[in-house]
């Protein structure tokens, strides 16, 4: 059914395409059957068109992570063979992405937060050099779902990335020397840091993790060449902390209102309230915006905190100068279950309607794909693309769910069947976009549960929830998918269905192929076009990292992946979590109890290239 | 009176040892020893034993509730912490409502009842041993259990989830809920006894309407016993459940209910109070009419009013839920049907004093404690109108005001009365007479203790003291009433202390009446006092509710009975004409085996509910032990034999 | 009457030996144990001669049901649940299963209540009283059986049940990746 | 407890359902008095039936059993104690009725301008928040109510852990805090003055010293009241009070109590943001002085045995020293300098 | 002595069958407890189900009616030889008797068997919610009757082959199939209530 779906549609116009700044005119076409995609965003200090390169974990502003090379495509690439690996020498759950620039390869582990340079001009790419910043070992108890790092960021020939303790560290990518460091977190309030940077016009933007442990969330943008503190915007409190000033246009009247930070929430509750920021961040050279997702208000159980709890659960658009926020949109008002708004925003133009518009693309926690006008904050279309028992769709004129009001956590009392679950129709795991079909590939779950709210104590640098949870599998009983979706049309177009969630990134390439990883630790690639599968290769241990390619110094295309079971869905591995406890890791043990039976832990580099 | 030898109606004197009389002593004698002691059928027996240990679990909770006092005594008392104040007024309600009021009444019924219908031993005798049994082995455990310091600590009415797996920790509850199930196995089995006797095997011409009051009173609680323990059996069974298999019943987060429970327990809780009261509307009936020297005015009148009393008293229980969130309407209902079970009680109450009116009272010790129920039950019931309006009850629920109202009620209905028939049968069971001045000294002290102890808890209640409080604080001003109420308590326990001397006295040296010392008119008096252990030889046949009374010379007499088996006569259940015999069961060990066969299953699922299992296969071996019948004892009943 | 005099005076005996203790309710603080604490091995190898294993103290605590239930409710209240959830772990490493990485003796325990633990069991000394603690090791201890069960509380009413819901289809078990 | 022996803690009517300063309350207590009436009239006239039939029976030394009474005096007898019978039944109904109306009425009792309380039960106190359309306007307190006199009060009823029952008998009955249900209650204080409610359902060890007081006052001074409520609590003004605040930040206390404007946000014992705003402590056991309350934090084991407040006797003996030194007795001097000014 | 024989019952029959046997009574006795107990457990069913929107709440499936039916065909032909039995019993004719009580028996075997599949398919544990321990309790409640009724048959049956007999023991296999008969009666509302019940919304 999803094959004839496109089949339907042979000649699609491709009025699609990655809104970039210097976007070549030939993409403007709207029935230029092949594209030329300019993939690299223009960084001030590299300038680099290279294709080849991969200096951000989404690969572009955008968020696209789409490779425009073609050199492994539908047919050969089932001759894909192992090229090289390497051992990280951490166990933990490792869901970065790796970074390549010239002939050198990045990566960063989970904590200790290892930072490695490897040669990729000599055979078998030996260690260049590694960079140890020795983290607080005390911040381990701060990581909510495993000690994890999504990544560092390439610019201006320096290495920017984040430790779980709270410090943003840049390092020179030649030699690995640290050229400055600055804590950001405090370890006793329960901050951590987790996400990956992103560098915007000499501003490195940084948001911290910790939701469930009562933190304030925030975004902070870092000076990048000294590393000192250029703003930062909080996800909760009075206008000031948040930086809404007059500039402040959101569409929704529910979002307008002076201090809506404090004033929707109960007194005080805002100063450990959440709305923490440690997904991607995009960013739009055109309208001059960064967009990022805020977190969800804390604690879990909804009851304690009654009001919208302004600003978590929702997408700033700010000004990467000033850090004041433009506009706000609030995908989970009071949200119920946890259900995160940090999910990567793909900035793309569309056709919505008929017409062309500047969208933001976001596949959220809540179980819908929404696209947004990007310059307003409108919601343009919503629709599920999981099953949801939770809300009953969108209402697009307000822009709020429909709640269902018998699948609202109760203190003391089990809801049942939540779907999704807290991880949501989809978690941090972020999608890859393809121009060439116009298709989102999205990697996500199937997972339900049933939460029983209970009264949360807050103490400050302990966890700060109020909930017990016990997922499983939705309908279908397999617990991941992988979805082909359509967001001109809003629907799906083919789906694969996965055992355990598919709790890596996806990757789509120009040959027409997307790859992406499961938990039992195969890596696979599957035609963009039918999902049909084409090559899978089992590593070590479960993927749940985020899937590069790039051109080596050799001129080969090249797809490098990390493997190492862990994050929320795989502590029960990476933590030898006992089974027998359905609450175990905020519920997720329950539906992972056999994974210990497909994988065990590990950490180790694959790449791989054509013979 | 004692001296009055002459009006004695009793025909049944033993005239020499004739073949026969020796025949059926051989055949109906306990064997000797420690061997009889433990497999007696006899319901005599086992009826005075159930009475001796029920009252000393009236003891025992008579000291907890004298501790209570005295922990309430003065206000900031540090006496009792609350943890055992907690133990000790759960230990007092539990001791009280299962192992001394129900019992107490079930052995009056258990030894009265075969003597009142002229019957030589209760229906299912084994069964009768075995629920004795049943009985002392879970109240001794409740007690070892306190004394262990596992007592439990959350209430005679166990509410959830106090008494359920996250707030009642440790064992304490679990031992509470298989208390209940221990008295619940003996109380019902002991009701099936009863209904079977008084149905199946009166004396001939003991029609429907000439059974006796007493024994109607006995039916109709143990119909209300049948009905209600159901309630109290799933209740603990589940609570049990909930506690050790991880059952949700009443668990909200799972969707299960704490008011469920409370429905379950009042369903049974409420009918308990009638439970307790029916059989002293009975005994208080056989006082009056015996002492105004006439039948109680309109036994029709009174027969009908237990039964009414019977049934409504299902119709209440909500009434004890009226501060809960059951719907109004609801509430209502209750309302109404609790007000109007006054009036069955009312009538009883003009019936006796009408009785009196037309009789010739004779002011003797158990009179006396029969009209200080014309007071305090009449209080008791009054106050009882009072928590039956929602809104008034919304103020006095849960207050000393209750405490007050339900101890009028239960000791104002229930423990007077009783008195007042140890008093009255005290004779029959022994054949002597309690000593009268000893018993004067009883009732007043007894009289005017209860009224000082309980009467100022109305006022307290209503002043704003809530029950179950292990202490109070001085500035409320509770401190003097309370004081009062520990002084009254010291002389209810003088006043016990003079009952148990007389009865420890009188037991042996107490003046030798005869056989019917009050010239009474029922049948338990138409044999020796005591009665020999076949009851009756020959059995009676009768021709009214006062048989003594009608033939002054003698009753006419059945004959045929075997003397060599032992045999009953079983009548048909309305007119009571004859209509076979049947043999009951002798002395056995295996009641004995099977009742610590099944403790040994209650006990052991505290601790494992694996021990339902395993203990099922004693318990089913016990039992069929029991009915496996025995080779020889089959051929001499198959020669005997006469087929319907 | 006598032999059953004499049964339940011995059942009441053997009894007293396991009952009394084991439901004692204790309000008032005990003074503090902590000296045992530095005497403490985490390690089954030891060099030199051989020496007895350490006697465990505050049987009080870790064999009274009511210092375990205490401890329960502490264990949720000063959100130890909130890493460790119901045993099975999460942030922090499960408490249910044999594997002890400090030392699964209640001074052991309590040393790591007290002092912390450097991969992010936060330091609670100076912030919970000490005979809290030691109700806490007991609950912890409970856990994974390590206390009498007839002490040990049967469950919470909050969601301890690990009875999976049969709501959802069991998971097929051939899942072959491709589309459908 | 003798520190309870301050006279302005005589409770006396303080807590009786006879002494009623609200609508609700005076409509059950008058029933009361009606009820009251009736059933010591009928009293009266049972006692004295049965001393007249006592006195006014044939008594004769004669002991001859009478076991056929004669039908005449049986017919006439049967009339008396049916009529009587008769009586009862009427007025049976006459009280039913009564009942009927007063529920009727107290149902009657609501406002659309009712002020909304949540009141949450605890093991073993009250948790009370004043609910507001706007969250960051609720104001959060505990075993202590202030209510305007002259406006309803809808009380909504949560328990957080067993049974509780809500009962202020001078204001209105008392009504059970089931886990898993929401009650609701009604009710009007139609005079200033401070009562005192009490928990009326069993609910554990220290269900008796479970209370907490009502306070009605005008309605200006209750606003003002509810404004200061929801201000967070004052800043330590001196070092004494500084380090207090300290002490408390730092060590257990903030474990499980809230001060609004500092880090202590626990939500397992009641909220200190105002507490010496309070008149009482320890669930209206104590009064609320520097002394009580020092007693308090050191040994409430031993003034309320088996509460969830941890005992500081130890450490504060010991010095503070040690693993399980929290308090020393310079810290209590300057916790209890802190908290008896947090206004 | 003055006592005046009015009766002579020496020729009334030393045992009798049905309601004019007390053991009869003491069964009806038995039953009228453990109808009891059944009606409240099954107001504990509903009661916890006037708590929830839908049921089986939260989307459960109900139990599956395969094993619950066939059984309940097995107990409504079990009436049959149970009657038959309790005639023989009537007719005091021992060889037919031990015919019977086995089928009987073999009935109730049968029952049990599959008594074990029905817990299986009612798609729900007794600890997962309150619906899953009320309709385990219902189920079980029934089943220890059935376990008790049968070892009750079995015993009777052995000792009919084995004896020793006297008469009385006949009117004992009739009661034995009067609580049989309850049993099955019993059955038929529960059946609905736990197989129907959550089928109606």
């Amino acid at each position: 059914m999803p094959g004839k779906t496109w089949m339907c549609f042979p000649l699609r116009p491709f009025l699609l395409s990655i809104a970039l700044p210097i976007a070549q005119p030939g993409i403007a076409g709207p029935s230029q059957p092949s594209l030329s995609i300019p993939t690299s965003p223009a960084l001030p200090a590299t300038a680099s068109e290279d294709d080849g390169q991969w200096l951000m974990p989404a690969r572009d502003y955008a968020n696209s992570r789409y490779s425009s090379l073609a050199e492994i495509n539908t047919s050969n690439v089932k001759n894909l063979r192992l090229s090289f690996t390497f051992s990280t020498g951490v166990t933990r759950g490792h869901e970065a992405a790796p970074l390549v620039t010239g002939d050198t390869l990045y990566l960063v582990t989970p904590y200790p937060n290892i930072l490695y340079a490897l040669d990729l001009a000599r055979p078998g790419a030996p260690l260049k050099w590694k960079y140890e910043p020795k983290p607080l070992a005390a911040s381990q108890g701060l990581a909510c779902c495993d000690v994890v790092n999504r990544g560092a960021s390439y610019a201006y020939g320096k290495i920017f990335f984040n430790t779980l303790d709270g410090q943003t560290i840049a390092v020179d990518a030649k030699t690995g020397k640290e050229l400055w460091k600055t804590r950001l977190g405090n370890l006793n309030l329960g901050e951590s840091v987790t996400m990956a940077p992103l560098v915007v016009k000499n501003k490195v933007l940084v948001g911290n993790s910790g939701g469930e442990f009562g933190v304030r969330g925030w975004l902070t943008a870092l000076d990048a060449n000294t590393g000192r503190i250029a703003w930062r915007a909080y996800s909760t409190g009075p206008d000031q902390d948040v930086l809404i000033g007059p500039e402040f246009k959101p569409f929704y009247p529910q979002e307008r209102g002076t201090d809506l930070g404090v004033s929707s929430w109960p007194a005080d509750a805002w100063k450990i309230g959440g709305g923490t920021v440690w997904g991607f961040v995009s960013y739009d050279p055109q309208l001059d915006l960064i967009y990022y997702g805020t977190a969800n208000p804390g604690p879990w159980n909804p009851e304690l905190r009654p009001g919208d709890n302004k600003w978590t659960a929702g997408v700033f658009a700010r000004d990467p100068d000033t850090g004041q926020a433009r506009w706000f949109y609030q995908w989970n008002p009071h949200d119920l279950y946890d259900y995160d708004g940090i999910n990567e925003n793909i900035l793309l133009d569309l056709p919505i309607h008929g017409q062309p518009r500047k969208v933001l693309v976001h596949p959220e926690r809540n179980g819908y794909v929404y696209v947004l006008d990007r310059g307003t904050g409108e919601v343009l279309s919503a629709e599920a693309f999981v099953h949801v028992t939770t809300t009953s769709g969108v209402d697009l004129k307000t822009g709020r769910t429909h709640e269902v009001a018998e699948k609202q956590p109760r203190t003391g009392s089990v809801v049942r069947e939540i779907c999704p679950a807290a991880p949501g129709g989809k978690d941090w795991q972020p999608s890859a976009w393809s121009p060439r079909t116009g298709w989102l590939y999205i990697p996500h779950q199937n997972i339900c549960m049933d939460e029983e709210g209970l009264e949360a104590n807050y103490i400050a640098g302990t966890p700060y929830v109020g909930a017990n949870v016990r997922m499983y599998a939705g309908p279908g009983g397999h617990r991941g998918e992988f979805t082909a979706w359509d967001p001109v049309q809003a629907k799906p177009v083919w789906k694969i269905k996965e055992n355990f969630p598919v709790w890596s990134g996806a990757l789509a390439t120009a040959g027409d192929l997307v790859f992406y990883g499961t938990m039992e630790g195969w890596f696979k690639a599957v035609s963009a076009r039918t999902g049909e599968l084409l090559w899978q290769f089992k590593c070590g241990s479960g993927i749940i990292g985020q899937p590069i390619s790039y051109r080596g110094p050799d001129g080969k295309q090249y797809v490098a992946v990390l493997s190492g079971v862990g994050g929320w869905s795989g502590a029960i591995v990476a933590g030898q979590l006992d089974p027998r406890d359905g609450t175990g890791a905020l519920g997720f043990v329950n539906a992972m109890k056999d994974l210990p039976e497909h994988t065990a832990k590990g950490g180790m580099l694959y790449v791989f290239a054509l013979p | 009176m004692s001296a009055r030898q002459p009006m004695d109606p009793t025909n049944f004197e033993p005239l020499g040892h004739s073949a026969e009389r020796e025949r059926l002593e051989q055949t109906w004698s306990t064997p000797p020893g420690i061997y009889g002691w433990l497999t007696t059928v006899d319901h005599k027996l086992i009826g005075k034993r159930f009475i001796v240990t029920a009252f000393f679990f009236f003891l025992a909770g008579g000291i907890l509730a004298m501790l209570m006092r005295l922990q309430l005594a003065q206000p900031d008392n540090r006496l009792l912490g609350p943890d055992l104040y907690n133990q000790i007024f759960t230990m007092h309600g539990t001791t009280m409502m299962f192992l001394f009021a129900v019992p107490i009444m079930e052995a009056m019924g258990v030894y009265l009842v075969p003597l009142m219908v002229g019957t030589r031993n209760i229906a299912f005798p084994r069964l009768n041993a075995f629920s004795y049994w049943i009985y002392l082995f879970g109240g001794l455990m409740l007690y070892s259990a306190f004394l262990l310091n596992i007592g439990p600590d959350v209430g005679w009415f166990s509410y959830v989830p106090l008494a359920g797996p996250e707030y009642g920790t440790g064992k304490r509850a679990d031992f509470w809920a298989q208390t209940i199930t221990f008295t619940e196995v003996s109380a019902l089995a002991v009701a099936v006894e009863i209904i079977t006797t008084v149905f199946k095997q009166r004396a001939v011409g003991m029609s429907l309407g000439r059974v006796p009051l007493l024994a109607w009173a006995m039916v109709v609680m143990s119909f209300m016993i049948i009905f209600a323990m159901p309630g109290v059996i799933l209740a603990s069974t589940t609570l049990i459940m909930d506690r050790l298999v991880g059952t949700h019943f009443f668990n909200p987060a799972e969707g299960g209910d704490a008011l469920l429970w409370q429905h379950l327990f009042w369903f049974f809780g409420h009918p308990e109070v009638y439970i307790i009261f029916i059989p002293a509307l009975g005994m208080m009936s056989s006082i009056i009419a015996t002492f105004s020297r006439r039948p109680v005015f309109g036994h029709a009148v009174m027969v009908s009013a237990l039964v009414a009393t019977g049934v409504i008293g299902f119709m209440l229980w909500v009434h004890h839920m009226f501060a809960t969130m059951v719907p109004n309407a609801g509430k209502m209902f209750f309302t109404v049907a609790s007000m109007l079970i006054a009036l069955p009680t009312a009538l009883q109450v003009y019936c006796w004093i009408a009785t009196l009116w037309t009789g010739r009272p004779v002011f003797k010790t158990p009179l006396l404690f029969v009209l200080a129920f014309f007071f305090i039950l009449v209080l008791g019931g009054l106050t009882g109108l009072m928590l039956a309006s929602i809104s008034l009850d919304t103020q006095v629920h849960d207050t000393f005001f209750v405490v007050a109202h339900l101890h009028y009620v239960l000791i104002g209905g229930a423990v007077f009365p009783l008195f007042g028939a140890f008093y009255y049968w005290f004779p029959k069971i022994t054949g002597r007479l309690l000593n009268e001045t000893a018993g004067r000294w009883n009732f007043w002290l007894f009289f005017i203790g209860f009224n000082l102890a309980f009467f100022p808890m109305h006022q307290l209640g209503l002043e704003g003291m809530p029950r179950r409080v292990y202490t109070y604080p001085e500035a409320m001003g509770w401190g003097g009433l309370n004081l009062l109420a520990t002084i009254g308590a010291g002389l209810i326990a003088a006043s016990v202390l003079v009952f148990i001397g007389n009865v420890l006295w009188c037991r042996r040296r107490g003046a030798l009446v005869g056989n019917n010392p009050w010239s009474a008119g029922t049948l338990e008096w138409a044999t020796t006092s005591p009665p020999p252990d076949y009851n009756f030889h020959p059995v009676p046949v009768v021709a009214g509710p006062e048989p003594l009374w009608e033939r002054a010379t003698g009753l006419p007499v059945v004959a045929g009975l075997s003397d060599t088996t032992r045999e009953v006569l079983v009548t048909t259940l309305i007119e009571a004409k004859p209509d076979h015999r049947e043999e009951l069961p002798g002395p056995s060990l295996w009641p004995l085996i099977s009742a610590l066969a099944l403790a040994a299953l209650f006990v052991g699922s505290i601790f494992t509910p694996w021990a339902v299992v395993w203990g099922s296969i004693p318990v089913a071996a016990a039992l069929i032990g029991w009915f496996w019948p025995k080779k020889r004892e089959t051929e001499e009943e198959v020669a005997e034999e006469v087929p319907p | 009457m006598k032999i059953l005099r004499g049964v339940w005076i011995a059942m009441l005996g053997a009894a007293a030996l396991t009952g009394c203790e084991r439901e004692e309710r204790n309000f008032v603080e005990p003074p503090p144990t902590s000296s045992a604490v530095e005497s403490l091995r985490l390690s089954d190898l030891r060099p030199g001669p051989s020496s007895p294993p350490p006697a465990a103290e505050n049987s009080a605590y870790q064999e009274n049901a009511y210092a375990i239930s205490e401890g329960q409710r502490l264990f949720s209240w000063y959100n130890c649940a909130g890493c460790h959830f119901h045993g099975g772990g999460g942030i922090g490493p499960p408490l249910m299963d044999d594997l002890w990485i400090y030392g699964s003796e209640p001074q052991n325990i309590h040393a790591t209540i007290i002092q912390g633990r450097p991969n992010g069991m936060p330091a609670f000394g100076g912030r919970i009283p000490d005979y809290q603690v030691w109700q806490l090791a007991a609950y912890v201890r409970s856990l994974s059986g390590l206390t009498p069960k007839d002490a040990v509380p049967a469950r919470s009413d909050h969601m301890s049940n690990e009875s999976p819901p049969t709501t959802m289809e069991k998971p097929s078990p051939k899942m072959t990746g491709s589309p459908p | 407890m003798s520190l309870f022996g301050d006279p302005h803690f005589a409770w006396r009517n303080a807590q009786s359902a006879l002494n009623s300063a609200g609508p609700q309350a005076a409509r059950i207590e008058a029933y009361w008095w009606l009820i009251f009436a009736v059933s010591a009239l009928a009293l009266i006239l049972v006692v004295l039936a049965m001393f007249y039939a006592l006195f006014h029976s044939r008594r004769r030394s004669d002991l001859e059993p009478e076991f056929r009474p004669s039908p005449k005096l049986e017919r006439s007898r049967g009339w008396v104690v049916g009529i009587l019978g008769a009586v009862t039944g009427v007025i049976l109904l006459g009280l039913i009725a009564g009942s009927f109306a007063t529920d009727q009425a107290l149902e009657s009792f609501t406002a659309q301008d009712a002020l909304s309380i949540d009141v949450i039960g605890h093991q073993w106190w009250w948790e009370v928040q004043y609910i507001d359309p706007v969250p960051s306007r609720r104001a959060s307190t505990a075993n202590e109510i202030h209510v305007p006199v002259g406006r309803t009060v809808a009380l909504t009823l949560k328990s957080h852990d067993v049974i509780h029952s809500f009962w202020a008998p001078n204001l209105t009955g008392k009504q059970d805090l089931i886990p898993g249900h929401e009650a609701t209650l009604n009710f009007r204080a139609d005079r200033a003055g401070v009562f005192r409610g009490q928990c009326a359902e069993f609910c554990g060890y220290q269900h008796a010293y479970m209370g907490f007081l009502v306070v009605a006052e005008p309605p200006d001074q209750f606003a003002a009241w509810l404004e200061k409520q929801r201000a967070p609590a004052m800043t330590p003004a001196n070092p004494s009070q500084r380090r207090g605040q300290e002490v408390f930040l730092s060590r257990d206390c903030a474990l499980c109590h809230t001060i609004q404007g500092t880090e202590a946000s626990g939500k397992t014992a009641p909220d200190l943001t105002h507490l010496a705003g309070r008149k009482t402590l320890a669930a209206a056991t104590l009064a609320n002085n520097p002394s009580t309350l020092a007693a308090w934090i050191v040994d409430p084991q031993s003034l309320k045995p088996g509460n969830h407040m941890p005992s500081h006797l130890q450490s504060v003996r010991l010095g503070g020293d040690g693993p399980s030194g929290l308090l020393n007795q310079e810290d209590l001097q300057a916790l209890l300098d802190y908290l008896g000014n947090l206004e | 002595m003055s006592a005046e024989p009015v009766i002579d019952v020496s020729r009334l029959p030393t045992y009798a069958f049905g309601k004019q046997s007390l053991m009869w009574w003491g069964t009806l006795g038995i039953m009228a407890i453990e109808g009891t107990v059944f009606v409240l457990a099954a107001f504990a069913y509903f009661y916890i189900r006037g708590n929830v929107g839908s049921w089986p709440p939260g989307g459960l499936k109900p139990p599956d009616l395969l094993y619950g039916t066939i059984n309940t065909g097995v107990l409504l032909a079990s009436l049959w030889p149970n009657w038959w039995t309790d005639r023989a019993a009537k007719a005091r004719d021992l060889h037919r008797i031990r015919i019977g009580l086995p089928v009987c028996l073999a009935f109730a075997a049968a029952f049990l068997v599959f008594r074990g599949f029905e817990f299986a398919a009612l798609n729900i544990r007794w600890d997962t919610n309150a619906y899953g321990s009320a309709v385990w309790t219902l189920l079980g409640l029934h089943t220890v009757h059935l376990a008790t009724d049968a070892v009750d048959t079995a015993v009777l049956a052995v000792l009919m082959f084995t004896g020793p007999l006297e008469g009385k023991r006949y009117a004992d296999v009739s009661d034995n199939a009067f609580y049989w008969y309850f049993v099955v009666l019993i059955w038929i509302p529960l059946y609905g209530v736990i197989y129907l019940a959550p089928r109606l919304n």
